[in-house]
């Protein structure tokens, strides 16, 4: 589909806007809330872009898409990124959309888990052949077998000794209002925290480095208002495109970002909202190259070049 | 003549409420909690509640089922037809469309989206790929399976092969066709789902039915998920039923299937 | 100038797969307007001949000509009316006559006289819109005799085509076909069981004996044509009659 | 004799060649990289890269595929013989098995998980369910559709129900229902492999194909992908072969589809 | 005390769907041990009737009571030789023989033994191991012949069941079968196209008009059996067949 799914009106009168596409993840939903709220804000288009949201669902294939060109902006985790690099894909690294990763593990509070070593010998619904599992495994010297994650949330509320890959922002929400009692471990808290990030093919960057840049900041504009601003209006829009998301669910899961700290860090670490540092970007290759699941090794600048944060974000010369 | 027109319904309606009542009695029994298996009284609420979401991914959906029946019917029938045309363009392509149709359609998925785009045309394909072999499987043992007494006959006038063909093997092979086109018929709805599932896109906030699934399946809303079911049930009903007409229209006069007693 | 014969069968045999002789060595030359019966015991290889000659079968040794031609390339100047009625179930009556024509791309309207005419021939003008389905035996075998007359091949395959009539109908037919040889000539080859049907019809009864089957006899039937129905009272149509009945009797042997 | 057999084997392997050559004509002429389509030779060397844990997914995948497809074609086949024994237990339950079949399978996993646990016998449920109704819809097809003078024959005989189904509409079905056979064939590895997917479970890290589908798919592993799609295909002709080896069996002494010229 | 008619056929009218009148008003009383021949025109109904006393198809009006029962819980005392043959594709020569047999229970011994007396009374005791499809037509209809006489019934049904059958092997068809009723007697039914047949077999004639299908004459045949072959030459015979000719080509009217 190519209809302008989340387009203001254009404002007349100025020179034409560059028209480009950011490839969604999943359908609209409070995770994508700080582009919505740019593009209902008008921030695109005072940097001159006119961005048409396109939703993602099961098998968006967002980085073929934008490998091939047919998208230009999509967001993901740096794991994946990383593997995809790995494996010949050119993607580039842009900016941070969370700092923290928002998967987690969900489990019943009668499930008698305490921590990642308790989940030695579980079943544990997750992505076949997702790198956590694998990392998790060998930090914490267990083993643990996989049933494919199928989006369903029945089988979870059917076994209290149910173990369940989810997003933290999401699922726990769900089986809550059903009457159980879900506790949760941010895969991050393990140690392995990848970041979530918006990105772009290597191509596209090394040919409209201004756009990216643009984008990159007028989407940090945005993120930093849905955050801690008005999103009212980014939420209508988000209601609208997926029914599903009512405002009490949206404001469960913008609370659970805000609780977790997950787009804008932790002040304190100098972490904010868009920053990636680039040490720890490093030290994400080296645990996945640990457990081999990169195809050719890859380095952090096969991946991610900070040209395209906005100037203060960028990491000081000095530090490298 | 009316009460056997009123047997027809009443027969599956009795078998119906016994399935019903079954399923009460199972839930009951077995203490099925409504987030794994609602009852049917609950999915039916569920369908009313959502009815408004339901229909407008039922639109959606049956758009795709539709083009995607009609593309399997069509081109397996096309395709049962080359491959009955000779046996030589059957040994040499036949198993290149069973490696076509055994090919799990979630490893194609991802081709078809990045050229088809999202959305409807992707899903139609994927339709397609679920619904043709059923089609192509029945046509083309109904062509092979034709009256050698009738092939002679054709032979004696001199029939071209595309006569044979058109008015030997066709005709013959109708039987086993709209069986064919019987199974694809209730895999069309089946079909779209899972594209929709697999490819689709919730452009301005309508999803398919396999959108809906997804939605509801991730929300825990389980009566909700049955509803879906059942929306596709009625849409393969009705794609059924529109076969069985066909079936009706066109062999009821002369086929062993269709003849009374007299 | 004299024209070569229309068919020639020469030393032909035939067995089925590993199965025992069918035909067996079987001579026999035919000219162009002969009408030549074939008659012998049930499964002596009748059918089998008349599936040659059409090409429907393959000789296991010697050869056919028709019309210097294999029997296949020849198929152009044949018609076949089967054993059994072979007609086509979801074909209307005379949609089925019309099949012939159709498939050999005459227009429509002389398609439609000539079905129309030939139904009639054989008695079945109010039969035109039925299904197969629901006709009676005999008028099956007769919407297949209409069909294989509507083309009016220059020679003519009949395997037993009047078997399931009444002696009335047939002998109306009998009548009707040397009729219609009149108007459209054709060389014809006559399966039947009825002695008398093969001597009014023919010009020559080739008699076969059966396992393997061969050629025991052949009679030569002298009447012109055309031949009045009155001639089946005859002192000489009785007299070949009576012959060819001994003939017939005589390969049967002491069975 | 010996030519045609080399016949057999020539044309379609030629029409493979040519087919592998358009693989590689359209990769290089439409740019299609490899992570979305890769080149024939690459999946064949995934596939030898990943020889051992393709093997060991198999051998998982081919015993759900295996059991599936035999309860798929026992039970329908069962299923169709009721049908075909009455008209009236056809219309009391056929709608309900329309239904069944056209539920969409990711609906019902959750319950088949429930009941009969994670792993082997879910996945076979599943396989069960995609592969059964061809095989109903066919072979009741073929029940309906035995010779109307037969019938009077068997009437004239004194038969009961269960002599006339079991001499006469068996084997009279049978083309009809290898057909079904056929079509359950091929589906049987698709239905293990989404079975795989919806009730699988990878204890000690053996999951079966549809397993590893997920994984290489996750991980963009596509020419290992594609060989996952490789190994379905190998095991779909494997049932396909048997099935046409039963066919042969049943039908060649006397079905017209088997009989050659003489 | 005097038995009741094994067969009553009161004022019984059929009619297909909204079709023609096919039979009208038949009424026929049959005794135990009889042979009725039914002989008419193609179409007149003949197969029609004997399928109503199969009550293989209603009556539109009127009624058949067979030995007291109506004809569908009488169809234990009946066979039916059907007008083709009714093989079963997928069934040997011997197995399609067997199958009556088979349905109703008898030991295997038994069957086998009955299986390949019938298959030489019909002249295939060879030809007990192929399908179907590997015979010749007369072939195919001596099976059913066989199937029929395995069963050894009380009422036998025969639609034309000789018709494919040349006049020897006819002949003596009819013989075995007048000297099977010896053993195993039967009431017969049976329809034929052949006058002599019909006089040669019978203890009646029934001989039926067309459109609508109706009884015309009943014509007794007095020979007593059994009756030799050489019956086929007395002048009575002969008397009786031209008197049987005559009524059948009266119904054939003007046509
Ligand atoms: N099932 C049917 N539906 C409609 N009409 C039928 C059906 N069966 C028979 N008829 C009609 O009934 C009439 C009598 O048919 P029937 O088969 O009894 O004739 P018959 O005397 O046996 O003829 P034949 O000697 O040719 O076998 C025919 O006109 C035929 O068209
Ligand atoms: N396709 C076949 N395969 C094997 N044997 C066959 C085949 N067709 C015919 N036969 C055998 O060939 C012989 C002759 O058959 P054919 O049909 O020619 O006899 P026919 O003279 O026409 O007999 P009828 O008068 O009974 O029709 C028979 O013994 C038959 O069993
Ligand atoms: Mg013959
Ligand atoms: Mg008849």
């Amino acid at each position: 589909g190519d209809k302008p799914a989340a387009t203001a009106p254009a404002a007349a009168g100025e020179k034409p806007l560059t028209k480009i596409v950011l490839q969604t993840d999943w359908y609209a939903q409070p995770e994508h809330g700080g582009f919505y709220q740019a593009v209902v804000k008008g921030y695109y288009k005072e940097v001159g872009l006119d961005v048409q949201i396109v939703q993602g669902g099961p098998n968006a294939i967002p980085t073929q898409k934008v490998a091939m060109g047919a998208t230009q902006f999509s967001i993901g985790r740096t794991d994946e990124i990383a593997i995809a690099v790995g494996r010949g894909i050119p993607l580039q690294v842009v900016a941070a959309l969370m700092q923290r990763d928002p998967q987690a593990i969900m489990f019943h509070e009668e499930g008698g888990i305490g921590g990642f070593k308790d989940l030695d010998g579980r079943n544990i619904m997750a992505v076949p052949g997702a790198g956590w599992i694998m990392l998790m495994e060998k930090k914490f010297g267990i083993k643990v077998s996989v049933t494919p994650l199928d989006f369903g949330l029945s089988r979870f509320m059917a076994d209290k000794k149910f173990v369940q890959q989810c997003f933290i922002t999401n699922e726990p929400y769900y089986v809550r209002q059903q009457g159980a009692k879900p506790k949760t471990l941010l895969l991050s808290d393990m140690g392995f925290s990848p970041y979530r990030v918006w990105y772009t093919s290597r191509a596209y960057a090394a040919k409209n480095p201004e756009i990216v840049r643009a984008f990159t900041a007028a989407s940090i504009r945005g993120w930093t208002e849905y955050i801690s601003g008005d999103r009212a209006e980014a939420d209508k829009i988000i209601g609208s495109l997926n029914k599903q998301m009512v405002p009490e669910f949206i404001a469960y899961s913008v609370g659970a970002m805000r609780e977790f700290k997950l787009v804008t860090g932790d002040p304190a670490k100098g972490e904010a909202v868009g920053k990636i540092d680039p040490a720890r970007l490093e030290d994400e290759l080296r645990q996945l190259a640990a457990i081999g699941v990169l195809g050719q090794p890859v380095k952090l600048a096969d991946i991610f070049d900070p040209q395209f944060l906005p100037e203060g974000l960028r990491p000081a010369k000095a530090a490298q | 003549m009316k009460s056997t027109r009123l047997m027809a319904w009443l027969q599956p309606a009795i078998t119906g409420l016994a399935l019903i009542g079954l399923w009460y009695a199972v839930k009951a029994g077995f203490k099925i909690p409504t987030f794994v298996l609602p009852s049917p009284g609950e999915i039916a609420q569920a369908a009313w509640d959502e009815r408004g979401p339901l229909l407008s991914a039922a639109m959606v959906t049956v758009r795709g089922a539709l083009l995607g029946f009609f593309a399997a019917v069509s081109v397996g029938f096309l395709l049962a037809m080359a491959l009955g045309f000779s046996p030589r363009i059957k040994a040499s392509f036949y198993p290149y469309i069973l490696i076509l149709q055994m090919m799990p359609v979630t490893i194609l998925a991802p081709v078809f989206v990045l050229w088809l785009g999202q959305g409807l045309p992707s899903i139609v394909a994927i339709t397609f790929m679920i619904g043709f072999f059923p089609v192509v499987a029945n046509t083309t043992m109904g062509f092979v399976s034709v009256d050698r007494n009738l092939r002679e006959l054709f032979l004696m006038c001199k029939a071209t092969r595309a006569q044979e063909v058109r008015y030997l093997r066709i005709p013959g092979a109708m039987p086993y066709f709209l069986t064919g086109m019987k199974i694809a018929g209730t895999l069309a709805p089946i079909g779209a789902i899972v594209g929709d599932f697999l490819a689709g896109s919730a452009e301005n906030g309508v999803g398919g039915i396999g959108f809906m699934t997804i939605a509801y399946f991730s929300q825990l809303k389980t009566p909700a998920l049955f509803a879906t079911g059942l929306v596709a049930c009625v849409m393969g009903f009705l794609f059924v039923g529109g076969v069985n007409w066909l079936h009706w229209r066109l062999l009821h006069s002369w086929h062993d299937s269709m003849v009374k007693k007299e | 100038m004299s024209a070569p014969s229309l068919v020639r069968i020469e030393h032909v045999s035939k067995r089925f797969g590993s199965g025992p002789l069918v035909l067996d060595n079987i001579g026999l030359t035919v000219e162009r307007g002969e009408f030549v019966s074939l008659i012998g015991p049930s499964g002596c290889g009748k059918s089998t001949l008349l599936r040659l000659i059409a090409g429907l079968t393959e000789p296991t040794s010697g050869q056919l000509v028709i019309d210097g031609m294999t029997p296949e390339d020849a198929r152009e100047l044949m018609f076949f009316v089967f054993q059994d009625a072979n007609l086509m179930p979801w074909r209307k009556v005379a949609e089925n006559v019309e099949l012939p024509l159709l498939l050999r791309g005459d227009a429509t309207a002389r398609r439609t006289e000539r079905v129309k005419r030939m139904l009639e021939v054989v008695g079945l003008g109010d039969a035109a819109g039925k299904f197969p389905w629901q006709l009676s035996g005999g008028m099956r075998m007769r919407v297949s005799i209409a069909r294989a007359l509507s083309v009016a091949p220059e020679i003519l395959l009949l395997d037993e085509p009047f078997g399931a009539l009444d002696e009335m109908t047939r002998d109306k037919l009998n009548e009707d076909l040397l009729a219609l040889r009149q108007t459209d000539p054709f060389t014809g080859f006559f399966v039947t069981h009825s002695v008398a049907e093969a001597v009014f019809l023919s010009t020559r009864i080739v008699v076969l004996a059966a396992n393997p089957g061969r050629v025991s006899t052949v009679i030569d039937v002298p009447f012109p044509y055309p031949r009045p129905p009155e001639l089946r009272e005859t002192p000489e149509f009785l007299q070949l009659l009576a012959a060819t009945a001994r003939a017939l009797r005589a390969v049967r042997g002491g069975h």
